[in-house]
């Protein structure tokens, strides 16, 4: 097995409460299978996940960082999605800025009734990541270059 | 060309006539040409006031400093406090202001344009003098003239002047009481954002090379943040965390800090601790550019505030410091907010 | 000294007590040396104690250098590794190195009466050197301690305290007085003047809340104490202990070396940085 | 031992030598930083930004790791730096005179082995300063000189077209016989160039502290000053002066935690600085140090007071970073002289 | 202060987890967190023995905050909650860690589906960790409820509500109660008149001393929450006092503007100072202020002059009343599908052409043509008549995607009345296929075809237009697979229902969601079908979705029931775990309080200062604070940060 594949990403996935975890949920119900590699934090509402949560998620050795929630007009709180929709574009585009590849950072709209969709999300995302290799940029676990 | 005993003038005439309590302004440093803070309480001490190319700073932070002084001893503002404030200084004051920091009334804003030119970059002029050490600098029209040991040395502004003053987007300060000079915004510099553009023509790989060279030389002097007027936060991420905030802070409070930074100038900290600030200053960096200014290893911090400044600017029609009133760039959305990133 | 200064000992914590509770809660921890041996110590001095994961801390020993088997301490909650030590339980490992700074003059005050003074947690920085001399009665005339609390609840060593009378004049105070108090009732300094000791042949150790502090060393003088016969300790932050980190500096003197333990007539040629 | 190399043969000496990594100045980004050696090497500095202070005692030092498992005594390992030789080239007198004053701290009393691992496999190769000082250069008034090879292991004295090279210990010794042949012995020419040199280099104006023998006393005197909060007015409590100081040595020891399951990371020094408003402050939020007139005075005082009561020299060593590089514009220099003048 | 001590319970959910996860490794591994203190697996956590041993564990162990490994906790969170409180510890304590629908279900691999469990447990752990012990924040109710629509699923929500002896205010933006309904002739599938069954309830309303009738009124503003909105109601100027007036007609005889007449879908005119209907309830005149002269007597006055009972007032102005309810239901009802929408079948362009509610009305006896069916164009009777079904609906190309659901009834209730009034006529009906559920429904279709002699054809109207006299409607029997082209008099067009025009704007002044049709959206499809996704406002009629009148009846009292069962309590409790500021970090820079979507938080001397009972949890602030001063309880930043080193540890 080539390295690539012996390569698995570690990856932390934001879940709205109300839409995308429902979602996953119900990738659950219906046994759609995808990579184990993404582990659920499951959060009230996307407009709810501070920038300081994806940078840290870095920082603590994450090779991807995804950020679900609902559907624009579907947000349980009306204008959660909103507000994270703004905040997330500004850390992507900053990651993207110091030349963090694009794909290690993500953003889905995943709702309550679309369980498939968010199996596709993963499978994409760890699909994106596995060339990548580990992420060792913003990386604390990664052995330091000495201090001059 | 703005007449320094104008300047002077307004100074005496607030203290005099009991206006201001104080008057925040620039003087004749004690370290070569350099001008440095001057805060004078008395009348006679007005004509101590400097207005020359070296009068670098965002004085907007020394009304933080303030606001925390009188809060640390429970003390009302009483006579507002007057502050010469160029256009981006201006623009900062307006900030700290929509973020209720300060009133409006506690503050009298002496506005100086910056008309045909901004401040000096003194790693620039150290090129341009290669060697010679300059005792004292004044405007001239678009230029700057020099004192060294040599002679009068008269350099084109824009040779010499700060990126951020060539680029700036409004160097009158267009909140103000009394303001000095005339309104030349829309003068004809380099365009806002050129610097960060120019950097966008890298590739990702290019850029990431560039800034870990940059980010490794980091010393965490926290310059950058003491020197920013919107880091007024009295508890940071990147404190030592077993520091308490105020006497008042308990010690649960104290326990369950949160260590989002290690202190340690290890790569993986410096870039996390940077990307925070720029994030902290998302829609509220009005491009002063002082924690580029004051960084000792020359980091281009710049370049970051003003890649989130042009998103809120571009992406978000929002302009930082615009206006008093008014939401603040993450607390607010339009429904026409780019969403095309999202899957 | 150790050849890596920064290296602490694994210790266990054998005992717990809670003292005082409350939001400024104090709690005892007697902490024994993991592998049998640890390093000895004088009345008066200190030790970093660290918690893996959550930092260091310098407490002044609260046990005589004559008790060899543990270390003791009495901590107040306060802070990020207090609040954590506060979590303990018996059988928990901590780290501990020491000792730190000088220490009481215990030898020189042979033949000399000793009254102690004390108020809130600074009871336990005299502690050893009250227990020492109790250990060596003879060598000493009179021993007096006065010490005080805001209330009946914040008197710390009940037990130990009551233990001492006989051997010891025990004068206890509180601010606020509550049922069933007999004993005085005003501050610290206040206690002193009520029973004005000589200052006849006479050494006196404070240790408490600067402000006490402040008036019992004024009281001190007025009854005629020589500012050679006032001791105390006092605190600064402290993360190295050897006088490096530049934290506990005041003037030219490090307190983490040249402290904790001055006399006043050493402490008022000090910057009062402290 | 005297030597003269001529400047084109420098580059050979540092080839010559094999098992040393070799550091020198270079302009990087328009910082003068020291860097492993890469091509030519360039010696026309004025000052590095940063001294070597970082290379014995670097920001950063890892103490120990720790693991604990639950319910089992936590495991440590002691870390030790790697003691790889280095050499240092183009250390500015003023640099050389810090290294003298770290030492008294680290090794003097309570020995550091983490500093003095590092300290111990490092030469400095000295470099006098000949050209014009720099705008706030003022070694001449602590007891420097742009000439001194006062904790500096070799000093090289420019002489146009070839360095005139000066051993001053063992370990400068070695590093000089190590380039083999590659060293001529000085003509008497030479000695006469280096001495008119020398006597230039001293000299050349400088900034100065008008009376730096009065200074302890005075500083001593001063401390419930007004003058102090005064000058501190514009402070905005950075770690500037104190991180770029060739002798400041103040640090912060924390522990840093990378795993949680089972939880395990180090414990680390980082330097740490005493004009940060929480350097002092105790847990109680008690700070002993309370306002920036305070902090001012904690580190010109430590400088030029405390130090020279402890041993008998000022903690400056006049290199002038401070000055430079502080933003707005606290002078050390004229601190010091307000100050004394003030208590008359 | 003590460490916790946290109990975990790993389910083997039979073998639903046990099959992927090594559910013995996760709780071995859970027993060696910091603050576990009692670990254990067992095959049916949720099981009654399960529950039991979770209770005894905590009372055993002394535990303070409980995790369980298991499902979503949509489906067992409530159940273990109560669990814990039933064994003495806040039900906020305890963590679902869902290692079966997030985990077990969806991989294959039981190495990697173990890790995967133990990283979701271990993280489930450390926000445990730091639970407090919340209690529900209990809050006063207002027994008092405003229903918004005054159409037969208003009514009848009203009445429910108000006989259960609950206060109701009543809210209609026309003139008069009635809505849609008023306007039909005949009810399917009985035949029974609509207006005879419908003004008995009307009037019913009108009557009852528990409900406030406010017609000509809408709803501007709403503050507040469940238990406790504040209402503003605009209600709009009459200038006709109900109580004098005698209904006597007078002022319409003298009124010199004449206007097309809504209520009759346009198809007769009105004057200025008009009654919707004979049965209008409030049964008084209402002058249309955007038609009159000008409210003034020198322009115009003739009704006042001629009002005997002086019941006009021209000096009446807009008043808002500020209403407190502790519920609301919206029943806001339906419009067609408007002809701006539909371009085909000539519709509002060729003459003749009507939608269905016209018909309604030209069949009514008191309708414009007193119940004779007379087309508008001549006033001649209608020979062939056309019948067009999913005009508008079932076209996700063009229209609407959705089945408007009651148009195949009411177009078979259309013809077979057209066959009753006009027996020698022929009616034709274009259908795409016959939906008939419902009791009594196919009988209804199949009566209308063999009996009543309703010719239907299987297929859509391709083209149609008029040709003199004619409606020329040509089309294609898709059963035969023959061309069909009719010489019709009149057509008659079945317009999908789409949502009445105030529900947008009722639905963002409420914060209630819509659906992607524009319907209100319930909060959960099947299992909260008459609630709206905010607590405290529920949904009734077709404002909901489609549906004809037994349906919306039953809806209603749905509806009704859910209010009075929720302002039966005392108090309502609410969530605690809302946000908190930490004042000492607090700055007051008002971030916070622009990004809540719920208005819940204020500035009150320069700190941020939360209302409990507003704040839903959603977090907002937090993430838009720069100083981590504001934070909601049990989802703190400091268990956020934990949760992902668990994640990656």
């Amino acid at each position: 097995m080539s390295e690539q594949e012996a390569y698995e990403p570690r990856i932390i996935a934001f879940l709205c409460k109300w839409c995308s975890s429902a979602g996953s949920d119900l990738a659950g119900v219906s046994r759609i299978q995808y990579p184990a590699n993404a582990t659920p934090i499951t959060v009230m509402c996307t407009g709810a996940i501070s920038p300081m949560y994806i940078l840290s998620a870095f920082n603590k050795g994450a090779d991807g960082v995804l950020v679900s929630g609902c559907h624009l007009g579907d947000c349980h709180y009306m204008e959660g999605n909103y507000l994270a929709r703004r905040k997330i574009h500004l850390v992507k585009e900053l990651l993207e800025f110091i030349g963090v590849e694009p794909n290690r950072f993500r953003m889905s709209w995943v709702s309550a009734a679309e369980g498939a969709k968010y199996a596709q999300v993963i499978k994409d995302f760890v699909a994106d990541l596995k060339p990548l290799g580990p992420q060792e940029k913003l990386s604390r676990t990664k052995p330091e270059a000495e201090h001059l | 060309m703005i007449n320094l005993q104008d300047l002077r003038d307004t100074a005496r005439d607030l203290l005099a006539k009991g206006e201001a309590r104080a008057v925040i302004g620039f003087r004749r440093g004690s370290r070569g040409m350099a001008a440095e803070p001057a805060f004078i309480t008395r009348p006679e001490e007005a004509d101590e006031l400097v207005w020359d190319p070296t009068c670098v700073h965002n004085l907007a932070l020394y009304l933080v400093e303030d606001r925390k002084f009188l809060a640390h001893n429970r003390a009302a503002p009483g006579l507002p406090i007057a502050i010469v404030a160029k256009g981006c200084d201006a623009r900062a004051i307006v900030v700290l202001m929509q973020e209720h920091y300060f009133k409006r009334e506690d503050v009298y804003i002496i506005g100086v344009s910056c008309e045909g030119t901004g401040v000096v970059d003194e790693r620039k002029l150290a090129v341009h003098l290669n060697g010679a050490v300059a005792s004292n600098a004044v405007f001239d029209g678009d230029d700057y003239v020099f004192t060294t040991v040599q002679g009068e040395k008269r350099l084109a502004a824009r040779d010499v002047m700060a990126d951020r003053c060539l680029e700036c987007r409004e160097p009158f300060p267009r909140e103000h009481n009394a303001v000095l000079g005339e309104n030349k915004t829309g003068r004809e510099l380099a365009a806002p954002f050129t610097a960060l553009a120019r950097f966008e023509t890298l590739s990702a790989t290019e850029r990431w090379t560039y800034w870990e060279r940059q980010f490794d030389r980091c010393i965490r002097c926290f310059a950058c943040r003491s020197v920013c007027p919107m880091c007024f936060c009295d508890e940071c991420v990147v404190d030592s965390i077993t520091f308490p905030v105020t006497a008042q802070t308990t010690a649960e409070e104290k326990a369950n800090r949160i260590r989002w930074i290690e202190r340690s100038a290890t790569r993986s900290e410096n870039i996390t601790y940077h990307m925070t600030r720029a994030m902290h200053l998302a829609g509220r960096c009005v491009d002063c550019g002082e924690c580029e200014r004051v960084c000792p290893v020359n980091i281009p911090l710049r370049l970051l505030n003003n890649k989130m400044e042009r998103e809120a600017r571009e992406r978000f029609g929002y302009e930082p410091g615009a206006s008093i009133g008014g939401a603040s760039l993450v607390g607010s959305f339009r429904d026409e907010d780019p969403g095309s990133f999202i899957r | 000294m150790p050849d890596n200064i920064y290296l602490p000992e694994l210790a266990r914590v054998a005992y717990i007590k809670e003292e005082v509770g409350g939001e400024r809660a104090i709690k005892t921890f007697r902490i024994e040396p993991v592998n049998g041996k640890t390093f000895e110590h004088e009345c008066g001095q200190c030790a970093m104690l660290s918690l893996f994961g959550r930092g260091e801390m310098m407490i002044s020993i609260a046990s005589s250098p004559l008790i060899k088997e543990y270390k003791q301490f009495s901590i107040m909650r306060v802070g990020r590794v207090s609040t954590t030590f506060h979590e303990l339980e018996v059988g928990d490992i901590v780290g501990i190195r020491g000792p730190y700074g000088n220490s009481f003059p215990v030898d020189d005050w042979r033949g000399k009466n000793l009254f102690f003074i004390g108020g809130g947690c600074g009871l336990a920085p005299i502690w050893p050197v009250i227990t020492t001399a109790v250990a060596q009665r003879a060598n000493f005339k009179n021993i007096t301690v006065f010490y005080g609390g805001r209330s009946p609840r914040d008197i710390m060593y009940k037990t130990e305290l009551e233990k001492l009378r006989g051997d010891v004049d025990v004068h206890l105070s509180v601010d606020k007085t509550e049922e069933g108090w007999s004993e005085f009732c005003g501050f610290v300094p206040a206690n002193v003047m009520d029973k004005s000791p000589s200052s006849e042949n006479a050494i006196a150790i404070t240790c408490g809340p600067p402000i006490m502090i402040k008036y019992v060393i004024q009281n001190l003088r007025e009854l005629g104490f020589a500012d050679d016969q006032i001791y105390t300790t006092i605190e600064n932050k402290m993360k190295c202990g050897i006088g490096k980190c530049g934290r506990c500096n005041v003037g030219k003197d490090y307190v983490c070396v040249k402290g904790p333990v001055f006399s006043w007539a050493e402490l008022k040629e000090l910057p009062e940085e402290y | 031992m005297e030597k003269i190399l001529d400047k084109k043969r420098i580059d050979d000496w540092i080839n010559a030598l094999t098992g040393w990594e070799i550091l020198t100045p270079a302009l990087e980004d328009g910082v003068w930083a020291y860097r492993p050696v890469s091509g030519a090497i360039r010696l026309d500095h004025t000052n590095t930004a940063q001294p070597p202070k970082g290379l014995a005692f670097p920001q950063r030092e890892v103490f120990f790791s720790f693991e604990q498992i639950k319910g089992e005594a936590p495991r440590l390992t002691q870390i030790l730096p790697d003691a790889k030789q280095r050499a240092v080239f183009g250390v500015r007198p003023c640099d050389g005179r810090g290294t003298v004053r770290m030492d008294k701290v680290f090794s003097d009393h309570a020995a550091d082995i983490y500093y003095q691992s590092r300290r111990k496999n490092i030469v400095y190769v000295g470099l006098a300063c000949n050209q014009p000082p720099g705008a706030n250069c003022f070694c001449l008034s602590v007891g420097g000189s742009p000439i001194s090879s006062d904790g500096l292991d070799v000093l090289l004295t420019d002489l146009e077209d070839r360095y005139f090279v000066t051993a001053v210990t063992e370990a400068g010794k070695a590093l000089i016989a190590a380039a083999g042949g590659l060293l001529a012995e000085p003509a008497a020419n030479d000695r006469a160039q280096v001495e008119k040199v020398h006597a230039q280099a001293v000299a050349h104006p400088q900034r100065a502290i008008d009376k730096p023998n009065e200074t302890p006393a005075k500083l001593k005197a001063s401390f419930k000053s007004p003058l102090w909060e005064e000058l501190a007015r514009a402070c905005i409590g950075c770690g500037i002066c104190t991180f770029l100081c060739p002798t400041c040595h103040c640090f912060d020891i924390n522990d840093e935690v990378t795993g949680s399951a089972p939880m395990r990371g180090s414990r680390v020094r980082t330097w740490d600085n005493c004009q940060f408003p929480d350097f002092t402050m105790h847990s109680s939020g008690h700070n002993p140090r309370e306002n920036s007139g305070a902090r001012l005075r904690q580190r010109v005082c430590h400088k030029f007071q405390y130090f020279f009561e402890n041993f008998g020299m000022h903690q400056c060593t006049g290199c002038g970073r401070c000055i430079t590089g502080c933003p707005v514009g606290i002078d050390i220099v004229s601190v010091v002289n307000k100050v004394v003048e003030h208590a008359g | 202060m003590t460490k916790k001590r946290t109990g975990v319970f790993v389910c083997h959910c039979g073998n639903n987890i046990a099959a992927t996860v090594d559910v013995a490794r996760v709780s071995q591994e859970m027993a060696g967190e910091e603050n576990v203190v009692f670990s254990k697996d067992y095959v049916y956590m949720c099981s009654d023995p399960g529950q039991n041993s979770v209770i005894q564990a905590i009372k055993e162990n002394r535990l303070d905050s409980v995790v369980v490994s298991c499902c979503s906790p949509t489906l067992h969170e409530k159940t273990f909650r109560d669990n814990a409180s039933r064994a003495g510890i806040s039900g906020f304590t305890c963590e679902i860690a869902n290692i079966r629908e997030q985990c077990s279900w969806v991989h294959k691999d039981k190495t990697q589906g173990t890790e995967k469990a133990i990283k979701i447990s271990r993280s489930a752990v450390r926000r445990a960790g730091r639970n407090l012990s919340l209690e529900p924040i209990a809050v006063p109710v207002t027994r008092k409820v405003m229903v918004v629509g005054g159409g037969i699923a208003g009514i009848q929500a009203a009445l429910d509500i108000a006989n259960a002896g609950l206060e109701v205010i009543l809210v209609e933006k026309q003139a008069t109660l009635g809505g849609h309904m008023l306007q039909l002739s005949e009810t399917f599938p009985t035949m029974d008149c609509s207006q005879c069954i419908l003004s008995p309830k009307m009037v019913e309303v009108s009557r009852h001393p528990n409900i406030n009738v406010m017609t000509y009124s809408e709803v501007q503003e709403v503050s507040g929450s469940v238990g406790n909105f504040k209402v503003k109601v605009l209600k709009k100027p009459t200038f006709v006092d109900p109580e004098k007036c005698k209904i006597c007609d007078d002022c319409t005889k003298v009124c010199p503007v004449v206007v097309p007449n809504e209520y009759e879908l346009n198809l007769t005119a009105r004057r200025a100072i008009y009654i919707p209907f004979a049965q209008a309830i409030p049964a008084s005149y209402t002058l249309d202020e955007s038609a009159c002269l000008g409210l003034n007597p020198i322009r115009c006055g003739k009704c006042k002059d001629v009002c005997e009972a002086d019941a006009i007032n021209y000096d009446m102005r807009p008043i808002t009343l500020t209403e407190e309810v502790g519920a609301i239901v919206v029943a806001t009802g339906f419009d067609l599908y408007g002809q701006e929408n539909l371009g085909e079948y000539g519709y509002g362009k060729v003459e003749d052409v009507l939608d269905g509610l016209q018909f309604e009305r030209l069949c009514s006896a008191s309708g414009a043509t007193g119940g004779h069916v007379l087309r508008p164009s001549d006033h001649k009777v209608p020979k062939d008549v056309v019948f067009i079904q999913c005009a508008g609906s079932r076209d996700p190309a063009q229209h609407c995607a959705y089945c408007s659901k009651i148009c195949c009834m009411y177009t078979a209730k259309h013809a077979s009345l057209y066959k009753h009034h006009v027996p020698d006529g022929r009616a034709y009906v274009f259908y795409i296929d016959i939906r008939s559920g419902g009791k009594g429904y196919e009988e209804f279709v199949q009566r209308t075809m063999e009996d009543d002699g309703a010719i239907y054809l299987r297929g859509r109207v391709s083209k149609l237009y008029r040709d003199k006299e004619k409606i020329k409607v040509m089309g294609t029997d898709t059963l035969t697979g023959q061309n069909v082209e009719i010489d019709a008099d009149m057509v008659v067009l079945a317009l999908a229902m789409q949502p009445s025009k105030g529900t947008a704007d009722i639905a963002k002044v409420l914060k209630i969601g819509r659906d992607k049709d524009g319907f209100l959206a319930e909060a959960h499809p099947k299992l909260k079908p008459v609630e709206s996704v905010t607590a405290g406002i529920f949904l009734a009629g077709t404002a909901q979705g489609p549906k004809d009148i037994p349906e919306t009846v039953a809806q209603s009292g749905a509806a009704a029931a859910k209010v009075i069962a929720l302002l039966s309590q005392p108090t309502l409790s609410h969530a605690p775990t809302v946000a908190r500021v930490r004042s000492s970090h607090c700055t007051g820079c008002e971030m916070c309080v622009t990004a809540c979507p719920y208005h819940a938080i204020r500035l009150e001397n320069g700190k941020a200062l939360v209302n409990e009972v507003l704040c839903e949890g959603c977090g907002s602030c937090t993430a838009t604070c720069l100083r981590a001063a504001i934070e909601v309880k049990n989802a703190t930043q400091m268990q956020v940060f934990e949760m992902i080193e668990a994640c990656l540890a």
